[in-house]
């Protein structure tokens, strides 16, 4: 909820509140087609499967939401959790470094990933679309010219793999890391000064200035966090897949920006919750594991997803231009100032 | 002869917002008619309807003696309507010339381009009201009140029978006010028909013949200027008596709070400030647009910190590096442009109220709802704020009230010192006298304010001591009650006698 | 309301995960009568190569009465793979049928299948030999490796410069192709000499920029080995564009539908393959004969129905020798 | 000459490539594979011009790959079925012009976010041209390779074709009053809308042309050989968008220019083969191509703010 507990509903809030409501509805939807469709779909086992296999992608969505509450965008992330697969597993095979201390310095290199981004992007104001697109080539190129293609990264010892593919408490490993994080950066994005100020420079970037809010600061952080966790995502990754390549997480951004949006964040800042990108990346997890249960075709689950998002933005789109004519949007960067 | 445009009762609605209730107006040719009213008193809705940017619902409207049934922005200059909006509508990453002939040429996407024709065209126009602009440059390099003669020089382009123009002097400097007036007094001549809307009565009764006024969606009556003078024409505005305007000072000013040495940033041409402001003291700080006083106020408030001079704070030297330091410090600002760096309108109004003071208010981060609805309540009390409530969001407010929130954001910082940028610009007569009250108030209660203002009454009637500056500069100072002309010479820099 | 809202979240999804409909888990395997499902997963969907091995492999499923499941990722992500295995894993299928993308990725959800009582077979390409049963090798690497070299040798009087296109650098089988093709080289060509090797991701395009690039970078290269199905007519185009067809040979592992066209012009001299519909039915039929019994671990030999009895090397079943096309045989070929 | 400062430094970095290739490797200036190499850079030309006039009008397409891939196919199963070359050419346009249709309506019509929307349609459309097409090539008839004439007079006249077409657009965005339009909307569109320009259907039209665009430079990719492989075209959209972005077109609209793209394309085309001839490891392409972008975007940066006071 973009707002703290409103007394009564109101305009912003209502419209929020009701796209979360209709995507809740198509989760449930889609949960009870698939069960009755799919014998096995409804266990136990295959929720864990569902749990497992979106972690990595959710904890990017997690992540890619108070960036793109302020407006921006990271394309980057998706290329960053191959650099760092990467670098994790030279670190620990070919420098000797300790799993602990290699995962440690992967993270390092993730926030100084995600440093980069927030140096171009908020200390020299340049469109976030654009410098990601940067640095998705330049991550992907350094974890491809690091391995030269060839060398991959196995073997790691059964403790580590248990992170990727054991229980534990009862939940898979990675979901306990995912639950964190999603509790992390809700509770940031929707408790704290730091969200509120996201959304402050989302909706008026030069207002949030006027008004004494460090917006600088605010974005680096933005941007850093994305960098820390996709190399969190990375170390998973690696665990889950047994193996560390250097063309993990390609497409992993397109995927987490299609899940923020389908949880109702504006691509524009300001509107937008967390708790609406969970569902984003549920209903998205669903879908992908369903479709296999009712035994259909790998590709029924893009097109299925590429639809759900035009018709949620369509779905959101509407009254408001119902209500009253708006001027046309733009795509990317805030109305230059005349 | 038929009069140039005949409006009879229109009536306009948004939802439940009746916003014209059976407005009759009519515009002769060769006639400057003034448009008067408080903000919401549907003086825009009325332009938007003149200029077919919207439909009106019911009532008749006649151009050039013709009725017109649906009207749409492209036919209302095709029918010869100009419209001058205060926002400059122009392209700022396109030259002049080409931003003037998109405004002028009614060519369909295969016409080709003539460049060295736009070119010559707008040199033509621009020389015409003496404005020397490079007709090649890009608009996003030029001053406001550059943007706005491109405005009036792309209306003078289309050959207009009817110019409109909303309070086109708000950011033009004398010299170029002076220019406006007699360019209106030229296409007067031409028997073109201007709409001039404006806050300044004084320029109504410089320019204008007939002075409509409108009030909550109706006309309360068409006057000739030389028959109707300033108070009853405040009093059709606002509909009732307007006491004393500006309250007086009851107590002396207190002991210096910040005085400025040689101050100055290379960047915003501000230098060799030398400055002193006073707790309780109102000091007034009166100039012509472009004179630098916005550009002192963000030296003040860190948004392009000071590289030269002093800045002493309570006696203490101090470095204001950014907004957080000088917040942290003491002082707050209420800048000039509210739309884009005031209230932020998606917002609710709590997080608008408490957006300065997140560190104060919420220490370890963690946002404290029940702390921030109780501050917010006490300030929708004490400024007598309309509004839904703590969480409706900022847009849903009047100009006045939203002034008073960002008024409140400032204060909740609990300032020493208190700078505002035009308070009252744009807000209407009713609600100044309100805004005035409560800035006297603090000053009594022993704020510093510094109040920034282009009106010259207002800032003559409000400060204990005026400051004037120019060209980046403060060139006089004059205690209180110092004679308008005078002020007026030390802005515009001549000597008293050439005044 | 919004705290309302969260617990509506999190409750509804307590709910849901609770509800496990039928708490029978793992796979079904002593179901008896019940028809079998066999999962059968391609390197990757986006592949012609593997379309074919999925005709044999209908045609062997229509014949033993067992119910198919085609399926596999549509980008190379080896992540993808695993998810669908463990989907399957979840989904309770007899045997599982995989080539494998890449060997340690892969061999993690394998091994998992395996512990949850699902038979495990691996077809073109192999995985760890601890994570699945048994391997369906269209022909031992060694004979494909002879084959190819022993042909690029005879097209270039074994001598002189050769390059190789193939899929990925971390490609199980073609590892294992290369490796026995460098021995081959060293062992018989001491005058042939391999000047360099270049992934094309399974991409035609790709193969045809790498193949322009080789050929300007090594003017005095003789022959491209185009070991990955669609390297093969890119490799083509690239000779047949810098205008050295014949100067410069191309062979490699292809089908023949693909390469008909160059082989006819002369731009591509031989195509190594195997009958890859043979490759889909032997693989249908060892796995349905390793779940209810019939193959069992330690054989030497595997009756495989019309494809007559087939060697078993170790715990690998040889499909046969790899078979050459060149212009006076492709006619007759039309997969 | 300043205003066009970003194409003049990306032309300079350009030669100075193609010097050092020349002094280092002239194996690089061969006629054929030189010709070969830069015909297989004409469909991404198109594409970056299309993408330039869509980002001018401040709004994106990152759906281009898709419509390139299924245009290919499409045009591919024409072909294969018999129909004449020109009534294919037509028909493969007018199926990308639809599709750039429905990004624009959605865009548009009902006022949603370019790159959303695109991205949906990007999903889409690549998804569902798998399901149907399950990776198949399509084998074309003989005559289509490079329209039915030699290899070198085909290579040629698809270079001629794209460079042409190319000067055209760029002619035209600067002398056509509907190209003044694109500048106009993607500056400040609510003025463009009271001037009367109706913004609309100028953002419809620029996507229904990148549409066919897209459509045009798939025919020029499928004429280069004799099948279509319907996985052609991935990350299409990035690359055209980058070097749009290297070519000097500001996401945020109105400025830019298609000369600029035509240098940016061929600089962002020769670092592979560079890093082939100077025995670079070709690995680092990708890290090089997103170094240029980052360069190219903060030199931006640097501009604006110098100009902007």
């Amino acid at each position: 909820m973009s707002k703290p507990e409103a007394s009564h509903r109101h305009k912003v809030g209502a419209l929020l509140f009701r796209h979360e409501t209709i995507l809740l509805l198509v989760l449930l939807a889609e949960w009870f087609y698939f069960n009755a469709v799919g014998r096995k779909f409804g266990t136990l086992d295959n929720t864990f499967d569902i749990m497992r296999h979106s972690a990595e992608i959710g904890l990017l969505a997690l992540v890619m939401t108070p960036i793109i509450l302020t407006g921006g965008i990271d394309l980057s992330v998706g290329s960053l959790l191959g650099l760092c697969a990467i670098l994790f597993g030279k670190l620990w095979r070919d420098a000797g470094l300790p799993l602990p201390l290699a995962a440690a310095c992967t993270l390092l290199i993730g926030l100084l990933a995600g440093g980069l981004n927030a140096v171009l992007i908020a200390r020299l104001r340049l469109p976030a679309l654009i410098v990601t697109l940067g640095t998705y080539s330049l991550f992907r190129g350094f974890a491809e010219a690091i391995t030269r293609g060839v060398d991959t990264f196995t073997n790691f010892p059964d403790s580590f793999l248990a992170l990727g593919q054991q229980h534990f408490a009862g939940l898979p490993t990675q979901v306990w890391f995912f639950l964190a994080v999603a509790v992390g950066i809700w509770l940031l994005v929707h408790r704290t000064t730091f969200g509120r100020s996201l959304r402050a420079i989302g909706f008026a970037p030069e207002g949030a200035r006027y008004a004494g809010l460090a917006v600088e600061r605010r974005l680096a952080q933005a941007y850093i966090l994305a960098g820390i966790v996709a190399a969190l995502a990375a170390i998973i990754y690696t665990a889950r897949l047994g193996q560390a390549k250097a063309d993990a997480g390609t497409g992993y951004e397109l995927f987490a920006i299609t899940a923020v949006v389908l949880g109702g964040t504006s691509i524009f800042g300001g509107v937008g919750s967390v708790h609406g990108t969970l569902l984003g990346v549920a209903a998205i997890a669903v879908l992908n594991n369903g479709l296999v249960h009712a035994r259909q075709p790998r590709e029924m689950a893009g097109m299925l997803t590429g639809a759900l998002l035009l018709a949620a933005l369509s779905a959101s789109a509407l009254p408001k231009l119902l209500a009253k004519f708006r001027p046309l949007r733009h795509s990317a960067a805030p109305p230059s100032s005349p | 002869m038929a009069p140039l445009l005949q409006l009879s009762n229109v009536t306009k609605s948004f939802g439940a917002v009746r916003a014209l209730r059976g407005v009759s107006f009519t515009l002769e040719p060769g006639e400057v008619h003034a448009l008067l009213g408080e903000n919401g008193a549907g003086k825009s809705t009325l332009i938007k309807v003149i200029t077919g940017a919207h439909p009106l619902d019911d009532g008749e409207i006649q151009i050039g003696g013709q009725l017109i049934t649906h009207l749409t922005p492209a036919r209302a200059r095709a029918l010869g309507i100009a419209c001058i909006y205060q926002q400059p509508a122009l392209f700022p990453d396109l030259s002049v010339a080409e931003n003037v002939a998109l405004r002028l040429e009614k060519t369909s996407p295969v016409h080709g381009v003539r460049w060295a024709e736009r070119q010559a065209r707008a040199k033509e126009l621009l020389h015409r009201i003496g404005a020397e602009i490079d007709p090649a440059a890009e608009v996003r390099t030029l001053s406001m009140p550059e943007q706005q003669l491109v405005e009036i020089a792309c209306a003078l382009g289309t050959g207009a029978r009817v110019v409109i123009m909303d309070e086109p002097t708000a950011s033009l400097t004398q010299k170029e006010q002076h220019l406006l007036f007699a360019v209106v007094r030229d296409l007067r001549s031409h028997g073109v028909g201007v709409i001039y809307i404006s806050h300044r009565l004084e320029e109504i009764f410089a320019l204008a013949d007939r002075v409509t006024v409108l009030r909550d969606g109706q006309s309360v009556g068409t006057n000739p200027v030389d028959a109707i003078n300033e108070a009853a024409l405040i009093k059709m505005m606002v509909g009732r008596e307007v006491s004393a305007i500006y309250p007086l000072a009851e107590s002396a000013p207190g002991e210096r709070v910040l005085s400025l040495t040689g101050v100055g940033c290379s960047t915003s041409g501000v230098h060799r400030i030398d400055l002193e402001l006073r707790a309780g003291e109102i000091l007034g700080l009166a100039g012509l647009v472009g004179a630098g006083r916005t550009e002192l106020a963000q030296i003040l408030f860190g948004l392009t910190p000071a590289d030269a001079g002093e800045i002493r704070l309570g006696g203490q030297t101090i470095h204001i590096a950014d907004p957080q330091s000088a917040v942290a410090q003491g002082i707050a600002y209420v800048p000039e442009d509210r739309r884009r760096h005031g209230v932020i309108l998606e917002m609710p109004i709590a997080a608008n109220v408490t957006m300065a003071i997140h560190s104060r208010l919420f220490p370890g981060t963690w946002l404290r709802d029940a702390a921030e609805r109780a501050l917010t309540l006490d300030f929708i009390r004490d400024l007598g704020v309309k509004a839904a409530g703590p969480q409706a969001p900022g847009g849903s407010l009047s100009g006045g009230n939203q002034q008073k929130i960002a008024l409140a954001r400032w204060l909740a910082t609990k300032p020493r010192i208190l700078i505002l940028d035009e308070p009252t610009q744009g807000v209407d007569v009713g609600a100044k006298s309100e805004i005035y009250k409560t800035i006297r108030q603090l000053a009594a209660d022993g704020l510093a304010v510094l109040m920034i203002s282009s009106d010259l009454p207002e800032v003559l009637g409000m400060s204990d001591r005026l400051a004037v500056m120019r060209g980046g500069t403060i060139v006089a100072e004059f205690p209180r009650g110092a004679d308008a002309h005078d002020v007026m010479a030390a802005a515009l820099g001549q000597k008293k006698e050439a005044a | 309301m919004k705290r309302l809202f969260s617990l509506a979240l999190c409750a509804s999804l307590a709910l849901l995960s609770a509800c496990n409909k039928s708490p029978e888990s793992g796979s079904s395997t002593g179901s008896g009568a019940k028809k079998l499902t066999i999962a059968l997963m391609p390197k990757s969907k986006g592949n012609a190569y593997f379309i074919s091995c999925k005709a044999g492999a209908d045609e062997a499923a229509k014949d033993l009465g067992v119910e198919l499941l085609f399926d596999g990722p549509t980008e190379p992500d080896p992540a993808k793979q695993n998810e669908i295995i463990e989907n399957w894993i979840t989904l309770g299928v007899d045997v599982i049928a995989a080539a494998c993308e890449n060997k340690e990725g892969i061999s993690t959800a394998l091994k998992k299948a395996r512990e949850k009582g699902i038979k495990v077979v691996t077809y073109d390409s192999d995985a760890n030999p601890n994570s699945r049963d048994f391997f369906i090798n269209q022909a031992t690497p060694q004979g494909i490796a002879q084959t190819l070299m022993d042909e690029a040798a005879r097209l270039t009087d074994s001598e002189g410069e050769f390059a190789i296109i193939t899929a990925s650098l971390t490609a199980a089988n073609m590892n294992e192709w290369r490796k026995n093709i460098e021995a081959r080289l060293a062992e018989k060509y001491p005058k042939m000499k391999l000047v360099d090797t270049k992934p094309c991701d399974d991409l035609k395009d790709k193969a045809q920029a790498e193949a322009t690039n080789l050929l300007s970078a090594n003017p005095n290269l003789k022959l491209i080995m185009a070991i990955c199905s669609p390297a093969v007519p890119g490799a083509a185009e690239a000779v047949k564009q810098a205008g050295k067809t014949g100067a410069v040979k191309v062979i490699g592992l292809g089908l023949p539908s693909e390469n008909r066209k160059y082989v006819r012009e002369g731009v591509t001299q031989s195509v190594v393959l195997w009958k890859t519909k043979d490759l889909g039915y032997l693989t249908i039929k060892a796995a349905a004969d390793l779940a209810n019994g019939k193959l069992k671990p330690g054989a030497k030999e595997f009756d495989a129905g019309k494809l007559g009895t087939l060697k078993i090397e170790g715990d690998s079943i040889v499909l046969g020798q790899p078979f050459i096309f060149n212009d006076s045989n492709i006619d007759q070929f039309d997969f | 000459m300043q205003k066009y400062g970003r194409e003049l430094s990306v032309a300079m970095v350009l030669v100075a490539l193609l010097l050092v290739l020349a002094v280092v490797a002239p194996a690089f200036y061969e006629p054929q594979p030189l010709l070969s190499r830069l015909a297989r850079e004409a469909p991404t030309l198109v594409v970056a011009c299309g993408v330039a006039l869509v980002m001018v009008t401040r709004q994106i397409d990152i759906s281009i790959g898709s419509v390139f891939a299924l245009c290919g196919v499409c045009a591919g199963s024409l072909a294969a079925a018999g129909w004449p070359l020109v009534a294919v050419f037509g028909v493969t346009v007018l199926i990308g012009a639809t599709l750039g249709a429905v990004n624009g309506a959605l865009v548009a019509g009902l006022r949603l976010p370019s790159i959303v929307v695109t991205l949906a349609t990007m999903v889409i459309l690549r998804e569902g041209l798998r399901w149907k097409q399950q990776g198949a090539f399509i084998n074309l008839p003989d005559a289509w390779q490079w329209f039915g004439l030699s290899q070198r007079s085909g290579q040629i006249t698809l270079i001629v074709c794209s460079v042409a077409l190319l000067a055209v657009l760029a002619w035209a965005s600067r002398n056509l009053a509907g190209g003044r339009f694109l500048y106009a909307v993607g500056s400040n569109a609510e003025a463009a809308r009271l001037a009367g320009l109706r913004p609309q259907w100028v953002t419809l039209a620029v996507f229904v042309f990148m549409g066919a665009l897209a459509a045009w430079a798939a025919l020029l990719n499928i004429v280069q050989s004799p099948q279509v492989d319907p996985k052609s075209g991935t990350g299409l959209e990035l690359k055209a968008i980058a070097a749009a972005v290297v070519g000097g077109v500001a996401v945020s609209g109105g400025r830019g220019n298609l000369w600029g793209v035509f240098v940016a394309v061929l600089l962002l085309a020769c670092i592979n083969p560079a890093l082939t001839y100077l025995h670079v490891e070709a690995y680092w392409e990708k890290a090089i191509q997103g170094a240029v972008i980052l360069l190219a975007v903060i030199f931006d940066g640097l501009r604006n703010r110098r100009q902007t006071t």
